[in-house]
């Protein structure tokens, strides 16, 4: 008998309080996980945003109803797999790419919506050109833009948008901005671009601001439909593992670091 | 303000145990329990009767693990998802 | 001498630093000695298993198929490794947490209740100490004051105090694995 | 009616491309194949549809091609040397998903920044993989004009065939000369939906995946085993040269591209005085035509590999040889074309003069 | 006093870097090799001055290196598969323009974004050329984690000598496993003023360019005429191989790398079945041991070749051979390595059970 | 006899008015050829901004007295033969690269001054990223940067700064801004990051325009020694091949017609 | 028949379109025809040529080293290929512009006043085609006809309205040659 | 304002005819000559003795071919930078 479950035994209150069947029914859901969510576990770490990231991207295209119109492109990053989690078309591009592959599939697919699903090393170091070109020819897709300040995938190296200070595998005396620049506000310049129609800056770490940030995303694709050019979400995140905090303490770190930098909102918002 | 009754279904093996639903539920309805799922998690409990079915908890969740609920009238019989698996661990319990 | 060992398990069970131990050791005992790691992608909850090889000859191939010890610290790598021991050689498992041991009979089988031990110590993360002290009791293949000297180099500075903690693991296993050997 | 033209053969292909009904073409420029780009931009759309973009670099430009071929349509780009480096990332991971394609390389004199005259050093990049890993590009080596015209369309076919990538390995020289081509007349750009495509996942249907990654190593290997498997297939079904007068020879000179057809004319004039020389030109540069060659190499005294290269195929060569006879090799390198008079000097006193 | 240290692979090699007197590094993260990167960010400033830096990509470290090698001092860089074909334009200008320094390989499986595991799938791209035009690097195929140390040192010594860009190829297995290693004593960081090298230009003297350019085809000849010659230089002087056990042996594997070691275990089993087999490693992939292999051939039945990859290095052995034994391949692909069972079985099967 | 020296023999209108030897004598010279520029002719086509950019930097490299710390990145376009025309150690880039290969120089060699010298195509194309990152990073280094518009090597390719319904070789129908994407302010994006100290706008196609963009090149260097961090110095300058006007036409084009879009003047100004 | 020329002079002096017209001329005809420039990076007062064949039978080398006839437009151009002509072969050039004409023996040398013509005819681009109307009075390798022909296909069709004037100096070419000829 | 005396010599091997400098000139010195230098570019003369000195067609030659000159006391002597070729066209002249 392992310890854990002696302790269960001796201590009822964490013991479960069983579901009541007069409440749950279908149709009293309110809430449930979206069909283009797999029903598979992901890979992610726990209390990493890209779960939650994903999750409001496959309620969106559940409910624009775009499944079977919808191409989606992963990263190299941890949401490299991110087409193992969702159910539509996606294409697998290599690091920093991915919005000149989305740009590909967009030419020849006008009609179809497509996005990109990036990291921000992927986005914003290595990729910085694909980035800035495709939103300045004003590719009709959605970029969503993952930003956690850290290289999540290969074991927490510094980001372009690690913050300063900031302590990572490669900069273990944290982000020194004399010799290795200050983080990069890329959103801020993609904004200033004719290119880009709607820019915003969003987080999942609260209910509210994963509200917020859903619906940033379903913008994104309605103005797709309308051909209004690139739309831009940045979703500051988390990396629990990576800064070796708790997810619960990471999403505080989230709010009293990353956000006073990146604060959230519309950065660029349509005329019309 | 009259109380909602809502309730809740934790999908046990896809949690993790990050416990940010139990940070952002505001009635305080949910705990890690002491036990782990098959992957190795101490998974969340829900512990009081207190849930509205707010939708916080599933909203944070990174696993799409939460279905929520709100009241209507039901019968009452006890439901939970549990996979086979985890009833493996518990029959080694007995 | 030349021991090729595998040593299996969860992410966080320290199969990684036991094998680093020996290695270590092996060094201050002056013999060949070789540790290779499955490496994977960072995620929570993965096996991983590294094979350390501790020779007085120069080590040709770090990577082996038929190993002369496996330890087994989950089920998963119990599963995976059983059929690479070599006829004769010594499978080690924590009984507590591994509820089919191996069934080979051509092999020296011990299970040993060490997280059941370790959560009587208080502090799970001893496990794999103790599983190397039984190691070590059934192949004295290194002095043990040299595996102290092993400990003290892969436990960082800062855990130094826990150097008492773990050496009373190294030996709480010993005593373990000579009971069970016993009665077996 | 046939449909002759005079043409620069970067001009051929670029009008072959509109012609085989290809659906985009995504490039940046570089000398001298910039004429692909300029030729489309002005003729493309208008007559077919065509989408033609200039990318910001040629790392973003086969990316965009990786994309664009993953829904199943005709794709395709073209550089030189160094923008082929550039892009040796991203046909690896072309290849390795199976993304079909066209790539056209007009081989500069390199290395580095090089010169912009014809090369050929860019054999190795593209038959033995400039990209990491194991992958296998087909690769057409045209000698004339009309080639230029017409591997577009078989390199299309054949890309689709075995959803492989392909690449057309040609030179400056080639890309800039005019000959008389005859073009084949203009097919349908017609949308087919193909089984591994993405273009949205139907209601019925398991979504589609283009991807290059497996991170169990176990896996991978099923993948890389599968691609050798097709490129085994290639092997046995595609393989093309050209023997010239090879039939009564007591010498072979192996050449490929435009390179070739001087060999032809050294050959020539090699018979004039009473030598009897063949020339076998690859045209496949993989699938490699090796059983040909060692097949020829039973009846000849010795061959001579020329190259505007160091030395590349001619490992090739000797591979297929097997140390039959001796293989000789000429080269001029940097953008410097060999001329007939030289070639025959090399192969007298190369192979002639010492073979028995 | 002798300095032991049980080390990674990849520790080992950024530790003999800082103790070589590393001017500067540049790299961009990517498994299984960010420990360089790592370690140097830690270690190298405090201890010798280095510079260290991460790079926004592995295209910008590549010409960081191209630019801070060109005045004269110690560079390195390293990645793993995708990110060295993302260098090999950087690379082709880096072999042109003659400017030594120390780029490492830490193979993956691939090809395209493939496994993180092990895999020597990147030998053509290292050996041939991935880059475009005719270039050569002097690579080297460290086996133990001591030459992931030593191969350094030797590699900053014979990239001045020459001039050249020097390859260390090793992968992940290597770079991950940990073995005992002797370190060699902390070099001092001297600054010496080179010949060629772009550090100012000096009052009475004339100015230094680093180039790559030749726009006439004649004069780019040139430069690679010169190339040429240095590069039959380096064959003649630089060769390294390991023969193990090969002076009585009826058949011979040959394998470079970590391989090589499990092949010896291999051949050490065979031989207990009374099989006379050894192993020869080449250590300089570039330069070839072409003949020390031609020489074994004469010797013995037949070789087997094991490679992690579809069969690269064979095509040299092969070369090598020139027909005189069967050159049979064994390999795994995708991150799989092979064990030394599986290798004795291929032995048995493909090339003792076939050759007289 | 040739025709040109016939009808000069005919038109004593242009018969050269010989030099006044008691004016031209060495202490009355009020402007003369650099040193740091070599005596030798350079490959640019009749009235190309390019050879006014050289020589104004080499003016300055003079003046300051730098020639032998100086170390100069030559890029790929038409001024790749940069180094045949300035005597200085120089290193010639892959194209696109040349802010990363100055970034290596500097690096290693903090004391001394280093510039890369790029144009359009190269530092806003293909080398976005690079040129993103060098100044993010703030390395003290002068970029001059020359907007010509144009892909002017490889024969009259659109740029990325290529004007709207401009035509180029690959907008022969004029730059379609919906397709192609409107012209890339990339100086105006960079002045932007914090790791820029001084980004400034100038031409060099008029008498006044060359002083200023001179001055400008001047800080830069100025700045360098005070390790201030990114210099960026834009000219915007003419491409008569591929404009295909006159030197004198396509100087007053650019007056018309891109200044109106790329405004002279300084963007960023040391604050102290 | 198979001719091999080459034609050279600065770029701008139209010496590609001379093989252009040729080898169109040639296709009217359904001769095989090949033109192979030099080609090189922008710069102006560069030098320039062509290599032209224009043969009855399939060409194999595009590519070749001495030619049946050379036709040079500057002195650079006489310097670089007078060697290149075959024995007995042609060379023909602007003799306004080049000072320093062949010197070879076992070869026809013809030195036109082209420029001096063109000058007098008042366009000086046409200089190109006085010196392909002298080559094809020797040479007479393809119709007059269908030498109009090529030159209409070579020829944007805003310019058109200079059709006449081409082929008046093609005439003139034709005249002077054949003065020269006699002289010679 | 008093007029400035100077003058220039132009480097007519090096001009390229571009005529920036005709048209930076507030004095209409320069004119493009009738002659052709040895790369058979057109090139500047001055034209009119009317130099002030000013500067502005050395400041947008791209050829770095102009040397300016104000006035100070001095002897007559004339002097012409003409590079060797150019003098040998000169002598196909006469
Ligand atoms: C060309 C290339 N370079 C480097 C890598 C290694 N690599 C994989 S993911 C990654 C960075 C991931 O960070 P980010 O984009 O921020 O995504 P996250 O994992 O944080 O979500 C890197 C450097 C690679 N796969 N390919
Ligand atoms: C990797 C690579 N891609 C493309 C080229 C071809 N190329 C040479 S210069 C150039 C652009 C030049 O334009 P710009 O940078 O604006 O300079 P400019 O000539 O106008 O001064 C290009 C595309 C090359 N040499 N290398
Ligand atoms: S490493 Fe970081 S970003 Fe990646 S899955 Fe884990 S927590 Fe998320
Ligand atoms: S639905 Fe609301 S109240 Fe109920 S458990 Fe979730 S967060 Fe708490
Ligand atoms: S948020 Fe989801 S994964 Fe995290 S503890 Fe709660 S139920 Fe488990
Ligand atoms: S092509 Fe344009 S930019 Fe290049 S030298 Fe000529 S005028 Fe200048
Ligand atoms: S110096 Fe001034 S006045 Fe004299 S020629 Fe030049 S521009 Fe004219
Ligand atoms: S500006 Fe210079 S190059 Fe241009 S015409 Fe005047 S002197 Fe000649
Ligand atoms: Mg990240
Ligand atoms: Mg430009």
């Amino acid at each position: 008998m392992s310890m854990n479950e002696r302790d269960l035994l001796e201590d009822k209150h964490f013991e479960q309080v069983i579901s009541d069947e007069s409440i749950c029914t279908k149709e009293n859901i309110v809430y449930e996980k979206p069909e283009t969510l797999l029903d598979v576990s992901m890979h992610y770490c726990p209390g990493c945003g890209h779960g939650v990231a994903h999750r409001i991207l496959a309620e969106v295209i559940d409910e624009l109803g775009i499944q079977q119109e919808v191409i989606g492109v992963a990263p190299v990053g941890c949401s490299v797999l991110a087409y193992n989690y969702l159910n539509i078309d996606m294409s697998e591009a290599a690091h920093g790419r991915a919005s000149a592959v989305a740009t590909g599939i967009k030419r020849v697919l006008p009609e179809k919506y497509v996005f990109s699903y990036q990291g921000d090393g992927d986005l914003a170091a290595i990729g910085t050109g694909e980035t800035i070109h495709t939103c300045n020819r004003g590719e009709n897709i959605l970029i969503i833009f993952i930003n956690n300040g850290i290289y999540g995938m290969t074991g927490g190296q510094m980001a372009p948008t690690t913050l300063p200070g900031m302590k990572s595998t490669t900069s273990p005396f944290g982000r020194d901005v004399a010799t290795m620049g200050a983080p990069l506000k890329i959103t801020e310049l993609l904004a200033q671009l004719p290119g880009t129609y709607y820019v915003t800056r969003q987080s999942v770490h609260k209910p509210l601001n994963v509200r917020k940030a859903k619906k940033a995303i379903q913008k994104g694709f309605e103005y797709q439909k309308l051909n209004k050019g690139t739309c831009f979400v940045e979703i500051v995140s988390n990396c629990p593992s990576n800064w070796k905090m708790t997810p619960v303490e990471s999403n505080k770190w989230l709010d009293e670091n990353m956000l006073p930098f990146y604060p959230l909102g519309d950065i660029k918002v349509p005329k019309d | 303000m009259a109380k909602v009754k809502g309730d809740i279904i934790i999908d046990i093996e896809k949690c993790k145990g990050c416990e940010l639903c139990i940070e952002a539920c505001p009635q305080g309805s949910l705990e890690t329990s002491r036990k782990v799922n098959n992957k190795g998690y101490l998974y969340i409990v829900k512990v009081e009767d207190t849930c509205t079915g707010c939708t916080n908890c599933a909203l944070v969740c990174p696993e799409g693990g939460i279905t929520v609920y709100r009241k209507t009238e039901k019968g009452k019989e006890q439901i939970a998802k549990i996979s086979n698996v985890t009833k493996d661990m518990e029959l080694k319990v007995n | 001498m030349s021991e090729e060992i595998v040593i299996a398990g969860f992410g966080g069970q320290g199969v990684l630093s036991m094998g680093m131990i020996l290695c270590y050791s092996g060094i201050v005992e002056n013999k060949e000695v070789s540790w290779m790691p499955s490496y994977g992608p960072e995620m929570r909850g993965g096996t991983a298993n590294c094979v350390t090889i501790i020779s007085d000859e120069k080590i040709s191939s770090p990577i082996v198929s038929k190993f002369d010890t496996v330890i087994a610290l989950n089920q998963p790598s119990v599963d995976k490794f059983e059929s690479a021991v070599k006829p004769g050689g010594l499978m080690l498992y924590d009984s507590t947490n591994i509820l089919h041991g191996p069934k080979r009979e051509d092999i020296e089988v011990i299970g040993i209740e060490a997280s059941n031990e370790a959560a009587k110590m208080n502090n799970t993360k001893i496990l794999n100490m103790i599983m190397l002290g039984a190691f070590l009791k059934k192949r004295p293949i290194i002095e043990f004051e040299n595996i102290l000297e092993g400990l003290k180099k892969v436990l960082p500075e800062r855990y130094h105090h826990l150097l008492p903690l773990n050496e009373q693991a190294l030996r709480k296993g010993m005593e373990l694995v000579e009971a069970v050997s016993i009665n077996a | 009616m046939k449909e002759l033209k005079l043409m620069k053969g970067n001009e051929a292909l670029a009008e072959a491309a509109i012609r085989a009904g290809c659906d985009a073409y995504f490039g940046y420029p570089i000398t001298p194949q910039s004429e692909v780009l300029e030729y489309l931009s002005r003729e493309a759309h208008a007559r077919t549809g065509m989408v033609v973009l200039q990318a910001e670099s040629e790392v973003a430009a086969i990316n965009m091609v990786y994309g664009a071929a993953g829904t199943g349509k005709k794709i395709m780009t073209s550089s030189s040397s160094p923008g082929m480096s550039l892009m040796q990332e991203g046909v690896s991971y072309i290849a390795c998903a199976e993304v079909p394609c066209l790539l056209v390389n007009v081989n500069r004199g390199g290395p580095g920044l090089g010169t912009i005259q014809p090369g050929q050093g860019d054999y190795f990049q593209s038959v033995k993989g400039g990209g990491h890993g194991d992958y296998k590009l087909i690769v057409l080596a045209p000698s004339t004009v009309q080639e230029m015209s017409d591997f577009v369309k078989q390199g299309f076919d054949l890309a689709f065939k075995y959803r492989n990538p392909v690449l057309i390995l040609t030179d400056g020289a080639l890309g800039q000369m005019m000959e008389k081509v005859e073009l084949f007349p203009q097919q349908e750009r017609k949308f087919e939906r193909l089984d591994w495509a993405t273009v949205g996942k139907p209601a019925d249907k398991e979504k589609n995946v283009i991807t290059s990654l497996n991170l169990k190593a176990e896996a991978m290997e099923v993948i890389n085993i599968h691609l050798q498997e097709k490129y085994r297939e290639i092997e046995k079904n595609e393989i093309r040269y050209e023997a010239i007068n090879c039939e009564d020879a007591d010498y072979i000179i192996t050449a490929y591209g435009l390179v070739a057809r001087i060999c032809t004319k050294a050959a020539q004039m090699a018979r004039e005085k009473g030598i009897k020389v063949g020339v076998i030109r690859p045209i496949s540069l993989f699938p490699f035509p090796y059983k040909a060659i060692n097949d020829y190499a039973s009846k000849v005294h010795g061959i001579l590999d020329v190259e505007m290269n160091a030395g590349q195929m001619v490992e090739d060569v000797r591979l297929a040889v097997n140390g039959k006879v001796p293989v000789e090799f000429y080269g001029r390198m940097g953008g410097v074309v060999p001329d007939p008079d030289e070639i025959l000097k090399a192969l007298e006193e190369k192979i002639v003069g010492v073979a028995v």
